[in-house]
């Protein structure tokens, strides 16, 4: 019963902890949106399975990679020269086609013979944004908002990912680095200046070129090298100030073993930082997905990147504004969730760091 | 001898310093530079000297903290009824000696491991000697909550160090020395960060504990007047040694060494009335004289009153 | 602080530059008047050079200007582009109708002497009086030249394909100049029109004068810059700006200037040429009674300038902008920007067939790779035109057999199972290709079933070759990514679900083109994967699928080093079709090359070791300001390097 | 309000004259009464000391007095007239010319009050540029190695930096910079808390030097009722942001009334005398936040059953000349 | 060091070698190419001998100063390579990062100055998603809006090909030049700041700096008149006109990253206590958060800008891409792509030493800005 008690009171004081924490991190305006972000987009990720599974969206329509909608039209074939507008029938050179209307010169190589005034079955890809697809298609017809959607899945899965792997080695290393010193923390020291020397992204390239490269791999690889860098640095500096912290001190009199005080007084001390660092780290992970999909070295089936890519590998990215749903949506999104995280991170740090609290 | 707690002889302790940025040379700082001294059960002796005279050092070397250079040191082992040296110390004795010798800390708001609760701090080092069942644990922890003044216990065994104010901490860090009832305790300072109504609480929370427990006390200060609150005898350090060593009212009636003097009379008195007799004394002649003097030994002059002899009269300035 | 600075010399030469810039447009139009001065004697009728920039976007700076070194282990189309004046060859191909002409050759010598020792030799008679840029007569001891170098020094790279001189297998055993004007080339066997028209035959010759002095090895010969190299084109190098732009400037001297080309539709051709400095040529090949075009011969304008753009889109908006008038891209235009583009006033639009087809290979060495009704099957049950039509509506035209579509003569009538299910329904798809496999006596536990309409089929279980063998679990599909290239990426992804409607074992795999390659063509991994997708370039003359299917070149048998000839990845043998490759190879006329390669692709769509994909469009843009003399034409305008020679410039 | 009679009689050497002071900080938990209607004044040549614990006020009062608090405190009402110039109000470029002109600040902790990276001189030169723009450079460093002589240190401390110069140095030079526009009153707050007992005691003996060599008014600022007791005239006792005691020094030591002052003299150890049992005072300080009715110190006062007076609120009352003592402790006659 | 740059040596060759495939892999891919002419190529390029012997001998090479001929470019080397583009990328991302960092760094100063006000919620937030920001997607918009639908600048590369066409300068000169003068011209700068630092009136100080500043833009003037210079003045104008839009976009992007760590240590800054013993001693609030907080803050920030300087050329492989920009970093990208191992190797053992070199400079900066390691290292 005791037992009990204490444990229900123990949660208590728990969560009466995290209430007390969340009440001050909601100071920071700035990490409040930055967490509003990263909700949005974990909601968006969550959302697509639901769909799917409740067969709200059908997988044949709506899959983001082998997902095709057909949506058909009759068109005229009409020639949009240039000539000088405004003519008769259109204001500017941009309103035509029109929208039951196809440019001859957009359709004349794939079918040959064609002529102007003749009224063709037209897919509209990419379509514009319609109640059915609320961002639209993509060239190769599948929904630009069920990609988005998958695209979270993606970035929070390789960020989170590669921030805790990312994070952990760091911890691990830089608390053994501070603990030991001496030859182990020369040797970690110098292994992180090796990394430290390595060019990131021409390092990526490198990776990316290697066989089979996933998503959750490229978490490792991002994690792996991240871990090993600089943050070892930070962390061990970290846990050098709490190494001789009288409570340290204290567990080394009383004869605690080095294991011991490794992992409850001096791990747990470093904990905070090594969170925040974890929240910057997404940030990296997610840029450095994007990046490589974009230039089209990652060999996977769907990012945020790679729906630049494609629609920059169709020609659409450099038309201003014209097909902003390939552009503008996964370019903010990659934009706004690293954005997210970071600003998570710079709420978090500017709310419980003492250093720079305000009050 | 073997009426002593602890025996310390010639204690050196050096550190290496490097002094450059680039090249990486070498310079020994002489920290400790052989004291000795005894502590007799029950006794409570008091180091006081400036800050960076070595107290905290004599101190971190007592209890195995940072290695010393060279000197012995040896504790009494109530097991095995006899005097022991920390060099060499096999296990289990290393275990009774952990056991027997504790510290306590200066900063109450460092002392503590902030994300544990005070029933985890205190019931650390019982984990770690593994003492009692689960329960009995449970019992003595409540038990020396309630014997440092930290009433009702149940109160305090959930909280987390920051929930609680700088008395009630210095009270957790005496009570986590205390569980394991030790017989010598090192306090570095213990009341030195707290405001005055509070530090005579735990002053007297310690002395009535010393009697309870049996417990010595190695106390270390820079104010005598603390020092003489809570000391049966006082040592005067000064750059690394002892100058000066004899019971408390002793040294204060009729300090010897020019040091204890300035000591003495740089401590101001809580009664406008009386104007202190002030010495000022050349410190860095002193200095050279002490450290020209490596193997200067102390005489006894009479009632256990120890001081170094090196000539130091031409040191002291009258003012 | 040093940016203002900076901003301060921006400010400050933004003052002066007006100035400035009028200076150097004086100093340019001078220069153009009279570029003779520093390469030639100055020759009054140079001073009718004419004007204009041609403006030119490449996407890469070009890593040489030695054609040697090009041919070498610079296999990069961008460097290539502003090479094409170095070299000289027999015979030439007459754009657009692909028709082989003569080029240095008086006549198209088709006939070859046998020598009774085994080798073969063609004499061929060279135009006389034609010179390099620096003067040096175009001899036949050019040829003797380039080949005695590409042979001796050695050579590597290209120059295996374009002089072989390995004896152990094909080669050319020598190069002899009979007088200056006389080449005689000889073969250790007898070539067809693979070997000698469009073999030897279009091999590149250098000149002899200025090269020789650095033919000393190879390291000396890869080492020279190139940009002084006499060229027998309209163009000399003026400057070269590393990493931003290159120029040609009118070369007085050249050698054509004026005259006449007449295409005629039947692929006859007749060119006139005289432009005072080399002898008149009046050239009529073939058959020319065909309806036909003329357009007149450059070239026309002063200054080609090739600009570096290193990222495709950003050349696009310079093009958009109006800093450059043609965009030399080896892929065309993207769809997308096409569409876009050709809504701007200013700009024309060309659209043409490329040369080139993506492909699904089998492992023909491992099972069920070898399984000719499992290739049959998966070729039945494909919808290709499912995929094409309305998955990549736009971008990718359908291929069935090797040749594209635009070689008409070439192409052969589709037959075997990709004929017999070509408009079936997906439930007939499915059950023809079952059929299949059942016939071949492939057994399983379950056939499955298909529930018709654009349902799903349920896919058969425990799926047994005709002799029992398992089909292996987990196969891979590779493809490259979306990101490299999102029509084979997206074939993958349906192609292995209608496999996988079959009972199939497979997932499309995206993964990167390096690593394909490397996988495939690695006579080590050659068991280790069982279909895979890439794409090829093809060239003029289509003599492909001898190199694809010759069965003796199976990697996997030669064990690494092969020296028969190309490495075949899908290790297809097929004595029929072999016997109908070494004909190939023997034959002489483009006739006699055609009936043969028909009757190799009717093989071929009843062995189906690829399975054809897709062809696409080359789309093309230009500013209107710039005349094409014709646009259609296999490839694009990027087969001939944007064809500056015969541009015309308009302001 | 009230106003304390008497010292209002010799307006004339009155340098500051604090009124009904209070100030509270806007915190997340709620606001924090730092300060509660405190008055005091201090006459010219006259040293001040305010006593108390931690979390007392003091140093609240010593920041309000420059009005350097920060952002998030509010003055509620009350006045600080400096030479009867009202400070609470004035704007920033205007506190700018009062503040080191006429007050100078010795902070707590003389390790942090010099910025690591600029050298000493220079710090101080910094100020004198402010508030004598016209001094040639020649004039400043003269000025400095003056003030430097009266501090008892040598010329060459101007040339270095913070991290050069050991503790008690560094505290000399704060004074040397705090006297360094001649300013009338000095705030002394805890100068010697982080330094030992032999410097602590340089470090008074120079203060009083200086003060008395220049005349100056000190307000001295301390936990330590022993270094009050050797460095002020005058003393004022906080509590939980109130005065509980006022008035002459060597009178409150010889007759402290309030229980928090006897409290505060049980409490301190001396080496002089009998070695006496000290008496403790139970409990902690109530927290600020909470609005308390009545005496702030009845909780923890010793005699509350004899002389107390819970109920009352905390205000001063003149008992003797010049004694102010806190209402509560009158006891319930 | 020596050995943590050796063991970088043989940890980028083995990367290198993993990848799939080698430089000459494109033979492969001529159909009509017989299979032994890509065998005789690489076995010319000593690509078929086991790793241990190439990677030895790459080793021994480079540690006799032979970083071997480019596979691709052959017969360049990889040294001639790196000198040819380094000057184009070292003076586009000095102008950046110079640009970067005191913009950033002002930012900062004041976001952490304004701390709590509106402005400075929005400009965090701001600063924070140009930081995050999508950069290809972003340059590439910024090149079709200020490039094509403004007009206000060049669309991509260095120069404007038809102002060079009569050039008697290689750009490569004149971006040599370019640089010097920016060095000559701070460094003149930077010693009339440390002789002005003695003047005591601050007003007056004030306007000898400004004034001298001016007086070199004068000067510069005529400087880009004499001799060679003034006919290379006209492209030197040319190329800075090109940097404009790169320049913009670049310090967009990187200006936040300093901007947000200037904030971070000046807020710790701003809770030292000598801030509060300067607004006691009655200094303007510019002066204090300029000389006092600023100026300490700084030490962290330098640091970690020294450090970001690393990543300029590792950066730059976008920026240099998208705006056509032949710099190292594109060179980064070919060499890797292409597996042009001795180029891609040396361009790597580049950054590696100029990240050795931005250690120790970091170390010598921050003794020279913090004087409490300064006169440790001198003791």
């Amino acid at each position: 019963m005791n037992e009990i008690n204490e444990k229900s009171e123990l949660r208590k004081i728990r969560i009466q902890s995290i209430k007390r924490n969340f009440n001050l991190f909601k100071q920071s305006k700035i990490g409040i949106l930055g967490l509003v972000i990263v909700f949005i987009f974990g909601f968006l990720a969550l959302l697509q399975p639901f769909l799917f599974m409740t067969n709200i969206w059908d997988e044949a329509t709506y899959h983001p990679v082998v997902g095709y909608d057909s949506q058909k039209i009759l068109a005229t074939v009409v020639s949009c020269k240039d000539i000088e507008y405004p003519t008769p029938e259109y204001k500017t050179p941009s309103d035509c086609p029109a929208a039951d209307e196809v440019n001859i010169v957009a359709v004349a190589p794939y079918n040959p013979g064609i002529k102007e005034g003749d009224v063709i079955e037209q897919f509209i890809q990419p379509a514009p944004p319609s109640s059915k697809h609320i961002l639209g298609t993509d060239s190769l017809g599948r929904d630009v908002f069920s990609q988005l959607m998958e695209g979270s899945q993606v970035a929070f899965v390789l960020g989170l990912l590669s921030a805790i792997v990312g994070v952990g080695i760091s911890t691990l290393l830089g608390t053994i680095a501070a603990y030991f010193g001496g030859t182990v923390d020369a040797y970690l020291m110098r292994q992180s200046d090796l990394v430290l020397m390595l060019p990131t992204l021409p390092l990526l390239f490198i990776i990316s070129a290697f066989a089979e490269l996933k998503v959750w791999h490229l978490a490792l690889v991002l994690g792996i090298f991240g871990g090993l860098g600089g943050s070892v640095i930070t962390i061990k500096s970290q846990a050098l100030q709490v190494k001789v912290k009288p409570f340290v001190d204290s567990a080394r009199i009383t004869g605690g073993s080095r294991m011991k005080i490794l992992t409850s007084h001096i791990l747990p001390n470093v904990a905070p930082l090594a969170l925040l660092y974890m929240v910057f780290s997404v940030t990296g992970a997610i840029a450095s997905e994007s990046i490589l999909s974009f230039l089209g070295l990652l060999n996977i089936d769907m990012s945020w990147g790679l729906m630049i890519s494609v629609a920059q590998a169709d020609g659409y990215i450099n038309q201003g504004m014209e097909y902003w749903w390939l552009v503008i949506p996964a370019g903010l999104a990659v934009t706004l969730l690293a954005g997210g995280f970071y600003l998570v991170g710079r709420g978090l740090d500017d709310v419980f760091n003492p250093r720079l609290r305000r009050r | 001898m073997s009426d002593n707690l602890i025996e310390v002889r010639n204690l050196v302790k050096h550190f290496e310093v490097s002094n450059s940025f680039f090249s990486g040379k070498k310079n020994v700082v002489k920290a400790v530079d052989g004291i000795s001294f005894n502590i007799k059960p029950g006794e409570s002796l008091g180091l006081v000297g400036q800050s960076g005279c070595g107290k905290t050092t004599t101190a971190r070397s007592l209890c195995l903290l940072d290695p010393k250079t060279s000197g012995s040191v040896n504790f009494f082992n109530p097991e095995k009824q006899l005097m022991e040296s920390i060099d060499n110390i096999d296990d289990d004795s290393l275990k009774i000696f952990r056991r027997n010798i504790q510290m306590i800390f200066q900063d109450p708001y460092e002392s503590l491991n902030p994300r544990w609760t005070i029933k985890d701090i205190i019931k650390e080092p019982l984990d770690i000697h593994n003492i009692g069942n689960l329960a009995e644990r449970e019992h003595t922890i409540v038990e020396i909550l309630r014997t440092v003044g930290l009433t009702p216990p149940e109160n305090y065994l959930n909280r987390y160090p920051h929930e609680i104010s700088g008395g009630q901490r210095q009270r957790v860090s005496i009570a986590r020395t205390l569980v394991m009832k030790p017989k010598f305790v090192i306090c570095d300072e213990p009341t030195s960060m707290l405001d005055v109504s509070i530090r005579i609480s735990i002053m007297d929370l310690m002395l009535n504990l010393a009697k309870e427990l049996d417990v010595s006390y190695l106390y270390i200060t820079h104010d005598l007047a603390v020092a003489r609150y809570m000391c049966n005898r006082i040592a005067v350090m000064f750059n690394g040694k002892i100058v000066e060593i004899a019971e408390t009212e002793e040294l204060l009636q009729n300090p010897i060494h020019p040091y204890t003097k300035r000591l003495i009379s740089s401590i101001p008195i809580p009664d406008p009335q009386f104007v202190r007799e002030r010495y000022e004394i050349n410190f860095e002649g002193l200095d050279k004289i002490v450290r020209d003097n490596p193997n200067e030994q102390m005489v006894d002059i009479g009632n256990n009153h120890f001081v170094a002899t090196h000539e130091t009269k031409e040191y002291l300035i009258e003012s | 602080m040093l940016f203002v600075v900076f901003a301060m010399v921006v400010v400050a030469c933004g003052d002066t530059s007006d100035d400035a810039a009028d200076d150097v447009v004086e100093e340019s139009s001078d220069t153009t008047a009279a570029p003779a001065t520093t390469t030639a004697p100055a020759q009054e009728e140079s001073s009718s050079a004419p004007d204009g920039v041609f403006k030119l976007a490449i996407f890469q700076d070009p890593a040489t200007q030695n054609l040697f070194k090009w041919y070498d282990t610079d296999t990069d189309a961008y460097s290539l582009y502003q090479m094409t004046g170095q070299s000289v060859s027999l015979f030439g191909i007459s754009y657009p109708n692909y028709t082989l002409i003569p080029s240095m050759a008086t006549e198209l010598v088709e006939t070859s002497t046998d020598n009774g020792d085994g080798t073969f030799s063609y004499t061929v008679p060279i135009v006389e009086g034609y010179e390099w840029s620096d003067g040096n007569p175009i001899t036949a001891q050019d040829w003797v030249f380039t080949y005695n170098t590409a042979k001796g020094l050695p050579l590597l790279g290209q120059w295996a394909a374009v002089w072989p001189s390995n004896c152990e297998v094909e080669c050319v055993t020598n190069v002899e100049a009979i007088d200056d004007y006389t080449v005689k080339i000889s073969f250790n066997y007898d070539p067809g029109l693979t070997g000698w028209q469009y073999g030897a035959a279009v091999a590149p010759a250098l000149s002899k004068a200025y090269w020789e002095q650095f033919a000393t090895s190879r390291e000396d010969l890869l080492a020279v810059s190139g940009a002084e190299a006499p060229v027998a084109s309209a163009f000399v190098y003026d400057k070269i700006e590393q990493g931003a732009f290159y120029t040609w400037t009118y070369d007085s001297d050249t050698m054509y200037f004026g005259g006449e080309t007449t295409n005629y539709a039947n692929g006859g051709v007749a060119i006139s040429q005289d432009n005072g400095v080399a002898p008149a040529v009046s050239g009529e090949f073939g058959d020319l009674s065909g309806e036909s075009f003329t357009y007149a011969n450059g070239p026309f304008v002063g200054q080609v300038e090739f600009s570096i753009y290193n990222d495709q889109d950003s050349a696009y908006l310079a093009f958009e902008n109006g800093d450059v008038d043609f965009v030399l891209n080896p892929s065309g235009v993207k769809r997308a920007t096409y569409e876009k583009l050709s809504r701007i006033p200013g700009t024309e639009v060309i659209s043409n067939f490329s040369n080139g087809m993506r492909y699904m290979a089998f492992n023909t060495r491992v099972f069920p790779g070898s399984n000719k009704a499992y290739r049959q099957a998966v070729g039945c049950i494909v919808d290709k035109n499912y995929v094409i039509n309305n998955v990549l509506q736009g971008v990718a035209i359908n291929m069935d057999g090797q040749m594209p579509a635009a070689l008409t003569s070439w192409v052969a009538p589709v037959t075997g199972v990709l004929n017999d299910c070509a408009g079936l329904s997906a439930q007939e798809k499915w059950e023809k290709s079952i059929q299949i496999l059942q016939d071949a006596g492939w057994q399983a536990t379950d056939w499955g079933s298909h529930p018709g309409g654009a349902e799903r089929a349920i896919a058969p279980t425990g799926l047994k070759g005709p002799n029992g063998e398992a089909m292996p679990e987990n196969m891979l599909l590779y493809a490259p990514g979306p990101g490299f290239d999102p029509i084979r990426s997206t074939f993958s992804l349906f192609v292995a679900d209608y496999m996988q409607q079959l009972g199939v074992d497979i997932v499309a795999r995206p993964t990167g083109f390096g690593v394909i390659v490397d996988k495939v063509f690695t006579a080590a991994t050659c068991k280790d994967w069982h279909v895979y997708m890439l794409g090829w370039g093809l060239s003029a003359f289509p003599d492909h699928p001898t190199n694809f299917f010759d069965g003796a070149n199976d990697t996997c048998v030669n064990e690494g080093f092969n020296t028969t000839g190309y490495n075949g990845p899908d290790g297809y043998k097929n004595p029929e079709f072999a016997e109908l490759v070494s004909q190939f190879k023997g034959a002489k006329s483009v006739s006699e090359a055609q009936a043969l390669s028909k009757k190799m692709e009717a093989i071929l769509f009843d062995d189906m070791p690829y399975l054809v994909l897709v062809t696409t469009p080359i789309l093309e843009v230009y500013k209107e300001n710039i005349e094409f003399p014709f646009t259609n034409m296999l490839d694009g305008l990027q087969q001939l390097s944007g064809n500056p020679g015969n541009v015309k410039v308009s302001d | 309000m009230f106003s304390i009679q008497g010292l209002e009689e010799d307006n004339m050497s009155v340098v500051l004259d604090v009124k009904n002071l209070s100030m509270h900080y806007e915190t997340l938990a709620g606001n924090v009464s730092a300060v509660k209607d405190i008055s005091f004044s201090i006459n010219s040549g006259e040293s001040f000391g305010l006593v108390g614990e931690s979390g007392c006020g003091k140093t609240s009062v010593a920041m309000t007095l420059l009005q350097l608090q920060p952002e998030n405190s509010v003055i509620t009402e009350g006045s600080i007239k400096l030479e009867g110039k009202e400070l609470v109000g004035l704007s920033e470029d205007e506190l700018r010319k009062v503040r080191w002109d006429s007050i100078s600040i010795v902070f707590q902790g003389a390790m942090n009050a010099w910025n690591p990276v600029i050298k000493i001189g220079e710090q101080i030169r910094e100020a004198l540029r402010e508030h004598y723009p016209d001094n040639s450079k020649q004039t400043n460093i003269q000025k400095i190695q003056e003030l430097f002589k009266m501090v008892g240190l040598d010329d060459t401390v101007a040339d270095r930096y913070p991290h050069e110069l050991s503790g008690g140095m560094k505290q000399r030079a704060v004074i040397a910079l705090a006297l360094s526009c001649d300013p009338k009153i000095i705030i002394a707050d805890e100068p010697t808390t982080a330094l030992d007992v032999v410097i602590q005691d340089q470090i008074l003996n120079e203060i009083k030097k200086v003060q008395e060599l220049l005349g100056l008014s000190l307000i001295y600022i301390s936990h330590d009722i022993a270094v009050i007791a050797e460095m002020t005239d005058k003393i004022a006792v906080m509590y939980a942001g109130s005065i509980v005691e006022m008035g002459p020094t060597k009178k409150i030591f010889e007759n402290p009334v309030h229980s928090y002052t006897r409290a505060l003299l049980d409490s301190t150890p001396s080496i002089r005398g009998e070695k006496k049992k000290l008496k403790s005072l139970d409990g902690e300080p109530p927290s600020l936040i909470n609005k308390i009715d009545g005496c702030s110190f009845a909780p923890r006062c010793p005699d509350k059953e004899t002389r107390c007076n819970p109920n009352e609120h905390m205000r001063l009352v003149e008992i003797a000349t010049d004694h102010f003592v806190d209402i509560c402790s009158q006891g319930k006659e | 060091m020596v050995v943590v740059f050796f063991l970088f040596l043989i940890i980028s060759y083995l990367l290198f070698d993993a990848i799939p495939g080698n430089a000459f892999q494109n033979l492969l891919l001529n159909p009509s190419l017989p299979p032994y002419a890509y065998e005789e190529t690489i076995a010319l390029y000593g690509l078929d001998q086991p790793l241990s012997v190439r990677l030895q001998k790459y080793i021994v090479n480079f540690f006799k100063g032979d970083l071997g001929y480019s596979y691709i470019q052959f017969p360049k080397t990889a040294i001639e390579l790196i000198g040819e583009r380094l000057p184009r990328t070292l003076m586009l991302f000095s102008v950046v990062n110079i640009l970067a960092f005191y913009t950033g760094f002002f930012v900062g100063k004041v976001l952490a100055w304004r701390r709590g006000s509106k402005s400075e919620t929005w400009i965090t937030i701001t600063s924070v998603f140009s930081y995050t920001v999508f950069y290809p997607w972003f340059a590439l918009l910024m090149l079709w809006f200020f490039g094509l639908k403004m007009g206000w600048v060049p669309i991509g590369k260095f120069l404007t090909p038809n102002k060079w066409y009569d050039s008697p300068f290689d750009s490569d000169e004149v971006f040599l030049e370019m640089i010097k003068y920016m060095v000559i011209f701070s460094l003149i700068y930077f010693v009339i700041s440390i002789l002005t630092k003695e003047i005591e009136s601050l007003t007056q100080r004030r306007n000898i700096r400004l004034g001298s500043f001016f007086g070199l833009i004068v000067i510069s003037n005529f400087y880009w008149n004499t001799g060679v210079l003034s006919d290379m003045r006209f492209y030197a104008g040319d190329i800075a006109y090109h940097t404009i839009l790169p320049v913009l976009t670049v310090t967009v992007v990187a200006f936040a990253g300093t901007a947000l760590l200037t904030r971070t240590t000046m807020m710790e800054v701003l809770k030292d206590d000598y801030i509060l013993t300067a607004r006691a001693k009655g200094l303007s609030q510019k002066r204090i958060r300029d000389r006092h907080a600023a100026r300490t803050a700084l030490l962290p920030v330098v640091t970690s800008f020294i450090f970001t300087i690393v990543t300029i050329i590792d950066g730059s492989v976008l920026t240099e891409t998208i705006f056509s920009w032949p710099g190292m970093g594109q060179l980064i990208l070919d060499s890797v792509l292409r597996e042009d191992i001795p180029v891609a190797m040396a361009t790597f053992s580049f950054i590696g030493v100029f990240a050795l070199i931005a250690h120790f400079l970091a170390d010598v900066s921050y003794a020279f800005l913090d004087p409490r390691i300064r006169i440790k290292s001198q003791g």
